[in-house]
């Protein structure tokens, strides 16, 4: 049995965390309950290390098979949970302080005791760890109800961080909408599971993609998979499921936006990249592309994501928000590496890693500007809860008044806009090579303009912390007191810069990740009641 | 590639000072960028000026280091690992083509320090450390040999200029950053598909799913030599769009040239210079090093077509010139008329096409540099670049005076100055290159016409694109007449103050009414380069001998081969370059 | 560097001195002639860096000058008949193949030839000479802007020479723009009036116009005879040359007969003809030095040299001499006529400048090349002088130039020098017998009724003769001779100031001057003319001397050589590349005059490649008559005769009965003659006539131009750079806000999405 | 298929009541509950009624699965459905916390009252 879960080490290490941070986050301690995140810190790192060694396919680990979660795609699953392990290393200090500052205030102040009623560290954290779990579990899903049950364990913890993440109507805004919308997507995909169920008669997915790759695909199956992917599409916040995300990145805080943008997106790309990889890109002309219909779905999707999300952007004045439909326009680009798949199987070539790399550059670089805008905040008058930073107004000469924040946010958005030599340039550029492979011009032409419009509102981002003078109401924005944010952010733009340079290590990764066993998943096993459906 | 090419350098050699010449002319402008960003603010200028002096001293020895013997062949090779995964490395080696690019560069680096150094006075160490960073990635583009450090280095340049023209820039100074900034980036957007579509085309990869990763390359000389071969017409046609599309807007070319004049109203003096001097040939350096070779065939088959665009280019710009009153957006579009000019020469395909195309990517940065210093001194003195607001400065500045004539006949393509010699070129070439010479109208059956070349292009074109010379000189002395003879007019002196009055005026701020020293030194090595050029261009006649006649011969073979030929040259490319790994 | 007279001496001591190609050599003293005024150039920069306030750049100009006109000499003492080539430094060295015409080669080589070396005499001499006056001239400009005239006067020079001795036709374009250049420093001299500026844009414009004619001439000659080098092109120009003798044109590609007629658009430009003539009247707002070198002796006989230097391409065209020709002679008819009407006399010999170049190319068209050249030299010389003689006068007057306020002036003290120069070139310009003038015109008109076809030109010509005596000699009778009467001009009260004016001093002479006119010899208590000094009269008396001696030139004759008529002047281009004895010349010669004494001077070493006689394979050619005699023999008395007239109707209405300066009895006669008189007097609105068709309509279109960029292009970039922004407002209210909406949006995207592929792709 | 099904139904000896009611039945049902669920979604504006169409969304997917089930003649879709059920009681505790809270704040459960962000 424990040979059997042996796949899951990280997830337990990250679960016995959990545990012990939902305790210790109610101490009455304030040191004990300051340690919790460091918990959750060491629980992280040894989830990555966990990952990095022990999970089937890593170097040292036995090979994947059957019996230790997926075969469509795994050699992803160690990258993917050590990635997610690291960037969530990352999310971390920037989600310091978020929740209970004004009650650790009092209670530091003496005005008030301790009341486990009114805490939320413990929820907060636990939920955080609860979430890079069901994120971790999204890797290795071998099995619809798995992925079902995954999915939502990585989507509604962060539901409610949303809401708890700051004290104002707007955090309860964004979180209803989140909420509700979450619920109706994961409906849509749930219903997809249904009909795919319905069509092969079983939920493992190993042995759909060899029932795929037997025979054609029934229209059944097809619907099922499109309703799949269209509620997946909500995850990675993609046409036509992305009307909630600038609502909800504004409302939340901006560390918990953060997350938003990694989690959950990173969730939908894995899920994503395992339902397609289930058809496989065996069809098309060329014998390497996805079926027509596929295809043609997750083309418009992402035209239209990537187009939309920008052209979103262009139009605010709020930077969160700015962010939000850039994250959007994200989900579009890495779609096409979706499309692209995996080519001849190298780092050029291969669409899933790119996507894999892309999700790793992207994680990285977004904690650099929502940590900026973390970093700094305006004290409010009433003494209630402190504003984020928020309005591109307020970034105005930032690199002069708060030079750390300011030039987080500069470097980030310039990755983020895809300039060289920074990573954002380096995750974009796969894209395009495995999108020009698999003969996918247009889309990439589209992706090239699209990155076109994003410089509008990147330079605007990079432009008012660098080159504008100070507003006047700049001098009341003081630092957050929370340096861990900070901390974020710098390593943040620091890893933009030195991972450029050092790409090539995480891109021999990403290209084994990648790897997309055509062949080996149609030896698998079908099981018994499958083969009793086949027969009659 | 010849034989010749030095080999690259292998890690058995150790360490050899010439395998870093190329790294250090580009590292030391960005360690003094990064000196000067965390220095203390009043050394900035000084550390800047002694940054691009020491980048000026080296990229002098390099040019006595070149074998200008042997200029078709990259010297000073060198090939960091960088990205095998995507085959990119850090490749760098110049020919003589990049060679006298970077030597532009490095010249205009200490004198855009010194014409900034009264008129930037605010927030100088941003200023000063953009500036060389700018540097060093222009040298950057230069010394690529792999696509994608090339084109790193080229967008890169992006955004030094961006913070240069929105923070140091004019009234308008916003939206001409972004606008510059925007129109650039999305044709390089484009260009890169472009580039990455060559790149897939000349991958070469065993079809083996799980092997063979890095595979592709981006290294320029074997794409260069693969492309001819492994392109057909159609693809080749696109490419050439694609890249196109991102270069022109650099160049820029006529349809795509808006961004230009904004940009150079706006932006200080030396951005300004370096705009003109160096960006605007990173598009047809682009052009000659990529779109050309790339593509060869359709470059060849839509001559005529690009040939057209940049007559239309010369004169167009050049009527627009004619009714600006603003100084800067004159010079501007005066670009846009000369590089017409340089395209138009490349187009020709032909010898002296490419040689003069190539000569005018040096002669108008040295020229069109000079006049807008020229026109950034008034500017720092007056505050204004309006041709309505001053007139006659000659009695007032005659130093002045005398540069800006010098300047102004340079750009007008005078003989004896270096413009004629690049202008000329590109005329002839273009007047040259055509099939029709000797058939049909052109003349009687059999007749001899030793001095034509083949190529699409012909007398029309060198005729009606040397009615821009004549614009050229109309719109170049009205500035001339108006600004620098005449009258004296100064803003602020109006009413009844003329002459007279001129003692009273006060001189703006600092400044002496006539250049100062400091001025005048970062004008007289352009003089006197305009005048050695024009009077003794044979130097680079000689340097760039091998390079040119390399891609004659190469658009040769195409256009006597067709298009299929090349896959021999291919294997045989990537052969050498396995060999010398 | 001296090796050049042991070659020369070398060529001529060899048997059959016809060689084929002309001797090379490598640098020599020739070079030294170009490195002259180079060196008068740079100390005239560094004197005017340390602003240095004497007369040194002047007369260290004339030093320099005076030192390569006795290089020039010295090359003339030593020529032999055979060109010489001095290869200097290289400056274009294109190579794509080794074949023929896969080479572009333009050194700084010169190309010694007579034709060379006689443009160089009197180029080099005059620019001495004039140098010389001009150290006096603008003396008031000392410490000004005495260096920047000197400076530029230098760089003519240089750039002339290379003009005339480049073995190139890029060095000649060097030369031609180059000139070009001082012309337009010059004329803008005084560059604070604004008439100076827009005439020294005018003439570098109109320049420009004809030089893309010559570029494309060059491009033209290169691509058709594989290289721009003179031996070359004239090698490789022999087979159709020889087609040309034997009549067959058709045989010469159409491009091959274009080359001359673009090399002749260029000629025109720069020598002032139709239609690009507009410019030089234009130039004479420089100072007088200047238009008395460059805008009357120099280099607007660049043109003619150049058509001199490609006369075998010309000859293989049927339609480029005839077109020079009548466009020589047209020029010269319209000139005059505008000429008759001005009042101003530096305008005047303006005109006449731009007349008397048309009768050098009408003389050119007229297959006399030999009497173009020789117009060339005769009218450098009295042209010179009389423009220094005018100089003289506005100098002294303060920049009087109107002849209706300028009156009897050999009247007054120290103006005896000025009024005999005047009295030496007008004559010389009317064609007054055994002047020079008298000479070099004669031939010209004379070949023309020679030459079949030509006979109108030679009518035109010969009217025109007349035209020139009369508003010669009424500059002559009004301003020298006469009852004394001056005013000043508007220079007075800036005399020790600079020259140049803003527009408002202008206007403020302006109305002094009426002031003063309402008191008779208001100046009179104020004003004192200053008399030349010595360098100015030395010059002057020089000039006479040399124009009235130069009628000499038509005796002289080389030694060793078959006497040509006309003297020396044209043996010493008949030994050049614009050889060409007229066939009809030659019938003239045989039959008028029975003088054997020349045969073809092909056998007398004139180089191989000179297309001596078209004639003499066509031995049935008829040569012209002029009314049935020999139009040689005959000019001598008709010309003389039409100058005569011209002379005498000038005296009878401008000296005769004259007593103020301002009115003459030509005035009275004015009205007869309707509104022609007034059309002259504003040029016959040619300029006009260009302000309107060429220039506002290009005017308009470049605003159009301008208008479009912004708009149209500017519009469309803009246009597409709104796209995003107007498609981000247009979906922009799905973004409510409000979850039922997003709810919606979600459900309806995912139906559609589902619809979509399913009809798209499932049947 | 539906004929076929019923072949096979009548083959494996079911009542002829039974064999009139096919997966297509249930399949109906299920996409009916899914719409009705979505279309209460988008009309009502109580928030916990649009709760509850969640729900009866996620239970439509639910009776998919079990009529699949049945169909394909294996537990795996069952089994799922205890799954969906067990997630969606999750959901409803969180959404009845969330409902509390948005309660308190605006004393209102009306969907529309919550509009403040967008754009």
């Amino acid at each position: 049995m424990i040979g059997r879960l042996a796949f899951l080490w990280p997830e337990i290490a990250l679960f016995a965390a959990t545990c012990v941070v939902m305790v210790m986050g109610l101490s009455r301690s304030f040191s004990v309950r300051k340690a919790s995140a460091w918990v959750c810190g060491i629980g992280l790192i040894v989830a990555a290390f966990l990952a990095a060694t022990t999970t089937p396919g890593a170097p040292g680990a036995p090979a994947p098979d059957a019996a230790h979660g997926q075969l469509i795609l795994p050699w992803m699953v160690p990258f993917a949970k050590s990635m997610i392990c690291l960037v969530a290393l990352l999310l971390l200090p920037l989600l310091a302080g978020t929740v209970d500052r004004a009650e650790e205030a009092r209670i530091a102040s003496s005005r008030a005791g301790f009341n486990p009623l009114r805490s939320n560290r413990a929820e907060f954290y636990s939920f955080f760890l609860f979430s890079i779990t069901g994120l971790l579990l999204v890797a290795s899903a071998d099995n619809l109800i798995w992925l079902f049950l995954a999915l939502e364990l990585t989507s509604l913890p962060t539901y409610i961080m949303v809401a708890i993440s700051s004290s104002r109507h707007r955090s309860q805004e964004a979180a209803v909408k989140y909420f509700f919308l979450g619920a109706m997507g994961a409906a849509i995909f749930l219903y997809g599971f249904a009909l795919l169920y319905g069509a092969y008669g079983t939920t493992n997915m190993n042995a759909i993609a060899a029932l795929m790759r037997g025979g054609t695909l029934s229209t059944l199956a097809m619907a099922g998979l499109m309703l799949s992917l269209l509620g997946l599409c909500f995850k990675i916040a993609a046409v036509p499921m992305h009307f909630y995300t600038a609502d909800v990145y504004q409302g939340a805080s901006a560390g918990v936006a953060a997350m938003l943008a990694f989690v959950p997106k990173t969730a939908g790309f894995l899920a994503i990249l395992l339902m397609v990889g289930m058809v496989g890109w065996n069809y098309g002309p060329s014998g390497a592309s996805l079926p027509d219909s596929l295809r043609l779905l997750l083309w418009v999707i992402a035209a239209l994501t990537m187009t939309v999300g920008n052209v979103l952007a262009i139009l605010q004045s709020s930077a969160k928000r700015t962010l939000a439909y850039s994250s959007i326009a994200h989900s579009g680009y890495m779609l096409v590496g979706v499309i692209a798949g995996p080519g001849d199987g190298s780092f050029t070539q291969n669409g899933i890693s790119a996507v894999l790399f892309y999700l790793l550059a992207y994680g990285v670089t977004n904690v650099g500007t929502f940590a900026a805008l973390a970093c700094v905040e305006r004290p409010s008058a009433d003494g209630s809860e402190p504003r984020e930073l928020d309005s591109f107004d307020d970034l105005r000469g930032l690199c002069r008044t708060h030079p750390a924040a300011g030039w987080m946010m500069v470097i980030c958005s310039l990755s983020l806009l895809g300039l060289p030599p920074l990573l954002g340039f380096f995750g974009k550029l796969p894209l395009f090579t495995s999108g020009v492979a698999a003969g996918e011009i247009p889309l990439v032409i589209v992706l090239g303009l699209n990155s076109a419009i994003a410089a509008f509102y990147y330079l605007r981002l990079m432009a008012y912390p660098l080159l504008e003078e100070p507003g006047v109401r700049s001098g009341e924005l003081v630092a957050n007191p929370f340096l861990a944010r900070r901390l974020a952010g710098i390593l943040s733009a620091g890893g933009v810069i030195s991972l450029a340079v050092f790409a090539n290590a995480i891109m021999k990764q990403t290209t084994v990740a990648g790897k997309y066993p055509a062949a080996a998943v149609a030896s698998t096993k079908a099981e018994p009641s499958l083969t009793a459906a086949e027969q009659r | 590639m010849q034989n010749a090419a030095t080999p690259i350098s292998a890690a058995a050699a150790g360490f050899q000072i010439q395998d870093w010449w190329l790294v250090l002319l580009m590292a030391v402008p960005l360690a003094f960028s990064f000196i000067i960003a965390f220095g203390a603010p009043h050394r900035a200028r000084a550390t800047a000026l002694f940054g691009t002096l020491v980048a000026a001293a080296l990229t002098t020895v390099v040019l006595f280091q070149f074998n200008w013997g042997n200029g078709a062949a990259f010297q000073f090779q060198n090939r960091i690992a960088w990205l095998p995964s995507l085959g990119i490395s850090f490749s760098m080696g110049v020919d003589s083509v990049a060679m006298l690019l970077i030597a532009l560069t490095g010249l205009l680096g200490p004198l855009c320090v010194l014409a900034s150094w009264t008129a930037i006075t605010d927030r100088v160490r941003t200023y000063y450390a953009w500036l060389l960073a700018l540097q060093a990635a222009m040298v950057g583009v230069f010394i690529a040999r792999d696509l994608i450090l090339f084109y790193i280095c080229f967008e890169f340049t992006l955004i030094p200029m961006y913070v240069l023209i929105s923070l140091y820039g004019s009234t308008n100074r916003k939206r001409a950053a972004t606008t510059f900034f925007l129109y650039t980036f999305t044709g390089s957007m484009i260009a890169l598909a472009g580039l990455v579509y060559v790149a897939w085309v000349n991958a070469g990869l065993p079809k083996d799913a799980f092997e063979g990763a890095g595979t592709w390359t981006f290294d320029i000389a074997v794409l260069q030599q693969a492309a001819q071969g492994s392109l057909t017409m159609a693809q080749q046609s696109l490419v050439l769009l694609a890249l196109m599309a991102g270069f022109a807007v650099k160049v820029p070319l006529f349809p795509v040239h808006t961004w230009l004049p904004l940009a150079h109203t706006e932006a200080p003096t030396a951005g300004s210079v370096i705009l003109a001097g160096v960006l605007l040939k990173l598009g047809t350096y682009g052009i000659y090093r990529f779109a050309l070779p790339f593509c060869t065939g359709a470059f060849i088959q839509y001559a005529p077509f690009l040939a057209v665009l940049c007559i239309i280019g010369i004169l167009y710009g050049g009527l627009i010139c004619w009714v600006q009153t603003d100084m800067k957006k004159l010079v501007a579009y005066s670009s846009v008329a000369h590089l017409g000019f340089c395209v138009l020469g490349l187009v020709a395909l032909n010898t002296a096409g490419i040689q003069g195309s190539i000569l005018y990517m040096i002669n108008h940065g040295l020229s069109t540099g000079a006049l807008f210093l020229c026109v950034g001194f008034m500017y720092e003195r007056y505050h204004t670049r309006s041709m309505k607001e001053v007139g006659g400065l000659a009695s007032k500045m005659p130093i002045w005076a005398t540069f800006m004539v010098f300047f102004v006949m340079a750009s007008v393509g005078l003989p004896g100055l270096n413009g004629f010699i690049s202008e000329f070129l590109c005329i002839f070439g273009t007047f040259q290159a055509s099939d029709t010479w000797g058939k049909g109208v052109w003349g009687s059956s059999g007749a001899p016409v030793p001095g034509a070349t083949p190529g699409n292009l012909g007398p029309w074109y060198a005729l009606i694109a040397g009615l821009g010379v004549i614009v050229a000189a109309m719109y170049l002395l009205i500035m001339v007449g108006k600004v620098v003879f005449g009258p004296l007019r100064e803003p602020g002196a109006h009413g009844d103050a003329h002459g007279s009055h001129g003692e009273s005026h006060d001189s703006p701020g600092h400044l002496p009414a006539d250049l100062t020293a400091r001025e005048i030194t970062a004008l007289m090595p352009l003089a006197i380069a305009c005048l050695v050029f024009g009077l003794y261009p044979m130097p680079l006649f000689d340097a760039l001998k091998g390079p040119v006649g390399e891609t004659v011969a190469m658009v040769q073979d195409v256009r006597e081969n067709g298009l299929n030929n090349g896959a021999a040259k291919t294997a045989s490319v990537i052969d050498a370059r396995e060999g010398t790994r | 560097m001296t090796n050049l007279l042991s070659n020369f001496c070398l060529a001529s001591a060899a048997p059959g001195a016809a060689t084929l190609s002309p001797i090379l050599l490598g640098p020599s003293e020739a070079q030294l002639i170009l490195a002259l005024p180079i060196i008068g150039l740079l100390f005239c920069t560094l004197c005017a860096i340390f602003r240095v306030k004497s007369k040194a750049p002047a007369f260290f100009t004339v030093a320099c000058l005076a030192g390569a006109f006795a290089l020039v000499v010295r090359l003339y003492l030593n020529k032999t008949g055979t060109p010489v080539i001095t290869s200097g430094f290289e400056w274009f060295f294109l190579e794509w193949g080794d074949g023929k015409g896969q080479r572009l080669v333009a050194n700084f080589s010169l190309y010694l030839d007579s034709l060379t070396i006689l443009w160089m005499l009197f180029v080099t001499g005059l620019a001495t000479l004039i140098a010389l006056y001009a150290s006096e001239y603008m003396a008031g400009d000392l410490g000004t802007g005495y260096c920047r005239f000197f400076a530029a006067f230098n760089l003519f020079v240089f750039s002339m020479s290379c003009l005339v001795m480049g073995d190139n036709l890029l060095l000649l374009f060097l030369g031609w723009e180059g000139v070009g250049l001082c012309s337009y420093l010059l004329i803008g001299y005084f560059y604070k009036k604004p008439s100076a500026v827009e005439a020294a844009k005018k003439a570098f414009i109109m320049n420009r116009i004809g030089d893309l004619g010559l570029l494309m001439g060059i491009g033209l000659t290169f691509v058709h005879f594989g290289s721009i080098e003179y031996r070359d092109i004239f090698h490789a120009a022999q087979p159709y040359i020889e087609a040309a003798k034997a009549g067959k044109y058709n045989e010469i590609p159409f491009l091959v007969q274009l080359i001359p007629v673009l090399l002749a658009i260029g000629a025109f430009g720069k020598s002032a003809q139709i239609p690009l003539y507009v410019w030089l009247p234009d130039a004479m707002e420089g100072p007088t030095p200047v238009s008395a070198l460059i805008h009357a002796a120099t280099m607007v006989t660049a043109g003619v040299y150049l058509v001199a230097r490609m006369y075998p391409l010309f000859l293989l065209s049927e339609y480029a001499l005839p077109l020079v020709a009548w466009v020589g002679a047209l020029t010269a008819l319209l000139a005059a006529t505008i000429g008759m009407a001005q009042f101003d006399i530096k305008r005047i010999m303006a005109y006449s400048t731009v007349s008397q170049l048309g009768y050098m190319f009408a003389g050119l068209g007229g297959l006399s090349s030999t009497g173009a050249a020789f117009h060339v030299v005769t009218h450098a010389f009295f042209k010179a002088l009389l423009f220094l003689a005018c100089g003289a006068i506005m100098h002294g007057f303060a920049g009087q130039l109107d002849l209706r306020k300028l009156s009897g002036i050999r009247r007054l003290k120290g103006w005896g020098i000025v009024s005999f120069g005047m009295l030496v070139g007008c004559l010389n310009l009317s064609g007054f017998p055994f002047t020079s003038g008298f000479f070099s015109k004669d031939m010209l008109i004379g070949s023309e009724f020679l030459t079949p076809g030509m006979a109108p030109i030679g009518w035109i010509l010969l009217f025109t003769a007349g035209l020139t005596a009369y508003y010669t000699f009424r500059v002559f009778f009004r301003v020298i001779v006469g009852p004394l009467h001056y005013e000043p001009g508007d220079e007075l009260h800036s005399a020790h100031d600079e020259h140049g004016h803003g527009g408002e001093n202008h206007n403020e002479h302006a109305h002094v001057q009426d002031d003063h006119q309402h008191h008779d010899h208001g100046h009179g208590g104020h004003f004192h003319p200053h008399a030349p000094g010595w360098a100015i009269n030395t010059v002057l008396l020089t000039l006479s001397v040399l124009s009235l001696s130069a009628s000499a030139l038509n005796f002289l004759h080389l030694p060793n050589q078959p006497h040509i008529e006309g003297g020396i002047v044209p043996e010493l281009v008949m030994e050049s590349s614009a050889a060409y004895e007229s066939p009809y010349a030659r019938h003239e010669a045989h039959e008028g005059t029975g003088d054997g004494g020349h045969e073809g001077p092909d056998a007398h070493g004139t180089p191989s490649y000179v297309p001596t006689a078209i004639a003499l394979d066509d031995p049935h050619a008829h040569a012209g008559t002029f009314l049935g005699w020999n139009p040689h023999a005959v000019m001598f008395y008709v010309s003389g005769a039409v100058g005569f007239i011209g002379i005498f109707v000038a005296f009878v209405l401008h000296y005769v009965g004259r007593t103020t300066a301002a009115t003459a009895k030509a005035d009275a006669l004015l009205p007869m003659l309707g509104p022609i008189p007034g059309w002259a007097q504003h040029k016959w609105y040619v300029d006009e006539f260009y302000k309107y068709s060429i220039y506002w309509p290009l005017i308009i279109l470049a605003n159009l131009c301008n208008l479009f960029d912004k708009l149209i292009i500017d519009g469309i970039v803009r246009l597409f750079g709104a796209i995003p922004r107007w498609i981000g407002n247009t979906i922009r209210p799905t973004q409510s806000g409000e979850l039922h909406g997003y709810a919606a949006g979600m459900a309806a995207g995912v139906a559609v999405l589902l619809f979509i592929v399913f009809i798209l792709t499932l049947r | 298929m539906t004929t076929e099904f019923t072949a096979t139904l009548a083959q494996a000896g079911y009542p002829a009541a039974f064999q009139s009611i096919t997966l297509a039945h249930y399949l109906f049902i299920s996409g009916a509950m899914f719409s009705l669920g979505l279309i209460g979604f988008l009309t009502r504006r109580n928030l916990i009624i649009m709760f509850l169409c969640t729900e009866l969304m996620f239970q439509a997917a639910g009776l998919a699965l079990v009529a699949f089930s049945r169909f394909h003649m294996n537990m795996t879709g069952q089994s799922f459905v205890i799954f969906i059920v067990t997630v969606a009681a999750a959901e409803a505790a969180m959404a009845l916390a969330l409902v509390v809270l948005l309660f308190r704040r605006r004393e209102s459960l009306d969907a529309e009252e919550w509009s403040e962000l967008k754009g």
